[in-house]
């Protein structure tokens, strides 16, 4: 059970107003606020322990490390890898895709191979893709979207067969809210053997994720998503699949010995972390997770689903207004149009009542092309949001008609 | 809600809901199209220049109210206007938009134009307002041919 | 002029303790310490500003947008570049020669073209040309380390010829503290048009860097190392180099228009800056200029060069240790070995002594082969240092031999 | 000061500054590099086993004080003892030098090696007590051939 007075006397910016309204942050897809603790985690860190990690036999520097190290851990356990040396940190999801990209799939791919992804994607889930089959001749292929919101996995005989070297594909819409049921998918992806990246930007704040369970090769999220800090992120990728992968990114860290005729690379998953990494972004991160492993991920997703069942009705009943986006299973996400009335307009004039929610394509315009609108307005809610709020969007959104109508 | 109001005018909703000008023009001397990535408007401009004036101006595309307006505002107030006339209006449109004080007699010849004043309180905007006049700016300027609004 | 006590008051860490000793941290060159300020900056704007950038109507949105272009506008004037769009925001110098190698140079770079780089390079300026000739069938060229701790320039015009298609260069070195005038260097580069990217990571911190006159094509930096946040650092590139450069990662932000079949890219700086950048970092980082800025980088240049002067003194009256490394133009780092002792042995003993110096090979394996030496200790000064702490570091040295004797 | 007396045994600075069992074997049965890249420590280790028992062993390389005079140690220590008992060695040195409890027999057991009861107090310094040790492991478990100590 969500205490939501207690949640939300943990976030020191939904109690700020804006425009002389109370905010109301409704906007958590882009990126979510951070509790207290995620803010003191690196305030502590550079007060009392902070100094560059791994090369130092010095106090400071042994602790940076294992409070570094440790955030790998709890990383570990948040997504029940099967080991710490599982996880690569990087600077978001889209590093992390991009990352599988050059030191997975680039090497192995071939002209007329194919990369399946969905028509949902987000930009960071296709243009790696894109760029990359671009510069091997190699073909992008697309799971179609249905009216409905979900994905025709109908499809799937047809789309999936040995050309395919990747599967790429979002857990969960951030423009449309679906959750995508990857069970299957997954069965018959490895039954040819194709590895699956599960873009997880979204799923990872909503509802439990196990990637054991889940059996996704690559599974990548971004720490600022999850109520941590931003310019950290995580690729979990199984250990096979990692240990045969090249070197991402060359400089320190990521060598265990060179010279200018030869070098030798580190273990995983050093190798791929050259440089100095976000120290405090990774250790700020770890608290974030422990901060929602406290509330439980199973709470968050019950409550936020019944906040979405009352948005969802509290909308439909705005005359005009259409839900883009009605899968069966949803996030907390909810994207609409309205009659005549364009959705930077409706962003600007709920602004004013302090609503904060995105306008636009979201970086998903293959979405807004199948649906063949320009844009759309997106409510997406969090476990600190209240019924409350979303009365108040849902005046916002009718001021909106009064003042454009 | 004053601001908003000021924003959202009766004069731009209406030039919203039943743009003017809209539509092709052909044949015509100039075109250039403009696209604000941030919010998906888009805008296809067209302009029939004779002697270095503005005989015909005409515009289609998508787009939010102040984008819309806008441009519908634009074709009506340039036409009959010089080229050379355009640039000093852009400028002008440009200062009125972001605030930038603008004299009495600037204000006035700006004529209509000037109900985009509000837009000044809302930074977000001034992309919107200006995207047909970045359009305008480049089809005249014919090595370019898609305007964007600075980022 | 250093108001020392108001500087030393402005870094909390500096008033901890380590093993029951006042700390005396010598580690700067492996990263900073950071201002009150730096850290309130993350923590201001996650309390009252935060939201995701660029793509937002709503005000969080548009005032974490203003920070962030802001701290951009503070880091182009921070090295007096011609245009903010010069300046491209990565995790830190790292990522940016990385950047450097893969956008602009990999697409250029032909069999038997050659890199030409120093012999007293850190990894991170070694290993991605390293990586980069070796899939090109190209070769690494090196200017090679004079026992004192110079570069022979005067192998210069056999090495600089029209093979060469790029000269990557450190500023200042992190192993040996030599400052390079790369003046001549970059003019005689210039002249058979071959660009010069120049490794600005301990540069930075010490003395003002103007990139305008220093006429380098590429400048790279951290933000950890000037007394800024992990996680981010700058890319500075010509304008001439940025436009015409392939884009790194792929995903939001990087993109003007995207559909299955065609993607249009986004003008620099944002075609190099995919997905959720580390808004914080940025802020903070600016922040930590704006800090150094106010102190002034001659003031800054001026005490450390005394302290510098202090310690090496110092040092060198102790017997059995030597220094490695006297360049006449030098920062204010003194790497030394001492006498049948290993600097792993010194550095646990400085360490319980409260002093943090760093052990090994600083990530410049080469500098260490060259010397014929596996590792040195490395003091490194920031102008929150004082002579008072330089006698304790002495006293500590002494202790070393004492006790290892 | 006393945790680092505790350190640096006399014993072990007499080991660093005269390693014994200092040099190549040749000919050897089993052979390995160490590396700990952190610290840039390196280590050859020659063994000759005869019969599953240790004849001769002999190791070169350059490291600080506790890695040079641990390899010194273990070759003295390991000298005559059989291969399946320095799987044993291994885990009770591990033990003692991570500070996990050592019974009072196994402790008897390491004889000289117990002087490396005073690493536990230094975790940073626990690798390089083992990479001769690890080194040893790598040598003995033919399919490997450069030790790492875990990062
Ligand atoms: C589904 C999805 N994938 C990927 C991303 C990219 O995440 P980031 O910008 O943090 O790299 C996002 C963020 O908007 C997303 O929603
Ligand atoms: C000269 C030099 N170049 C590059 C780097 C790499 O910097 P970072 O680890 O912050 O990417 C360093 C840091 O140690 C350095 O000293």
């Amino acid at each position: 059970m969500i205490d939501i007075n207690k949640v939300r006397s943990n976030f020191p910016i939904l109690h700020t107003e804006v425009h002389g309204k109370a905010l109301v942050y409704a906007d958590n897809a882009a990126s979510t606020q951070k509790p207290q603790s995620v803010i003191d985690s690196s305030s502590e860190l550079y007060a009392k322990n902070y100094a560059n990690i791994h090369r130092g036999v010095h106090q400071l520097s042994q602790r940076s490390t294992a409070l570094y190290e440790g955030a790998r851990a709890t990383v570990r356990a948040f997504i029940n890898a099967g080991d710490v040396k599982e996880i690569v940190f990087v600077r978001g999801a889209t590093e992390a895709i991009n990352l599988v990209a050059s030191s997975y799939l680039e090497p192995v791919l071939q002209a007329n191979d194919q990369i399946l992804i969905s028509e949902m994607e987000h930009h960071s889930n296709i243009i790696p893709w894109q760029m990359l089959a671009e510069r091997k001749g190699a073909e992008l292929k697309i799971i179609p979207l249905l009216e409905s919101g979900d994905l025709d996995f109908t499809k799937l005989p047809q789309l999936l067969n040995s050309k395919v070297k990747l599967v790429a594909i979002t857990h969960m819409s951030n423009s449309l809210g679906t959750i995508n049921d990857l069970t299957t998918l997954i069965d018959q992806a490895h039954a040819l053997d194709i590895p699956v990246l599960v873009d997880g930007a979204q799923s990872i704040a909503h509802f439990p994720v196990d990637v054991q369970s889940l059996d996704s090769d690559f599974f990548v999220f971004s720490g600022h998503k999850i109520y941590g800090p931003t310019g950290i992120g995580v690729l979990h990728a199984k250990e096979k699949y990692l240990e045969n992968m090249q070197p991402y990114q060359g400089g320190g860290d990521m060598i265990l010995n060179v010279s200018f005729e030869k070098t030798e690379f580190n273990d995983i998953p050093y190798k791929f972390e050259a440089g100095t990494p976000n120290i405090a972004g990774a250790i700020g991160m770890a608290t974030a997770l422990d901060y929602v492993s406290d509330l439980g991920l199973s709470a968050i997703d019950q409550y936020e689903r019944e906040l979405l069942a009352y948005a969802t009705e509290q909308f439909q009943a705005i005359d005009g207004l259409k839900i883009i986006g009605l899968a069966e299973n949803k996030g907390s996400i909810i994207s609409f149009i309205m009659e005549g009335i364009h959705p930077h307009d409706v962003g600007t004039i709920m602004d004013m009542e302090g609503v904060a929610v995105r306008t636009g394509h979201h970086c998903t315009q293959p979405v807004m092309d199948c649906y063949n609108i320009p844009a759309t307005t997106r409510v997406s809610l969090s476990f600190y949001n209240t019924k409350a709020e979303i009365d108040i969007i849902a005046r916002a959104i009718r001021k909106v008609k009064e003042l454009m109508g | 809600m004053s601001e908003l109001r000021e924003l959202y005018q009766e004069v731009i909703l209406d030039h919203n809901r039943n743009p003017r000008n809209f539509g092709q023009l052909r044949p015509h001397s100039h075109h250039a199209n403009g696209h604000n990535p941030l919010c998906g408007d888009k805008l296809e401009l067209f302009l029939d220049v004779v002697d270095g004036v503005i005989k015909d101006i005409k515009f289609t595309g998508s787009g939010c109210a102040i984008s819309t307006s806008s441009a519908s505002l634009m074709t009506q107030f340039l036409k009959g206007k010089s080229i050379a006339e355009t640039r000093i209006y852009f400028d002008h449109f440009h200062d009125l938009v972001t605030g930038k004080g603008l004299s009495d007699e600037d204000l006035d010849d700006l004529g209509k134009l000037a109900v985009f004043a509000g837009v000044q309180e809302f930074p977000a905007r001034v992309k919107c307002a200006s995207l047909s006049w970045h359009t305008l700016m480049n089809a005249l300027d014919t090595t370019k041919h898609i305007a964007q609004t600075e980022n």
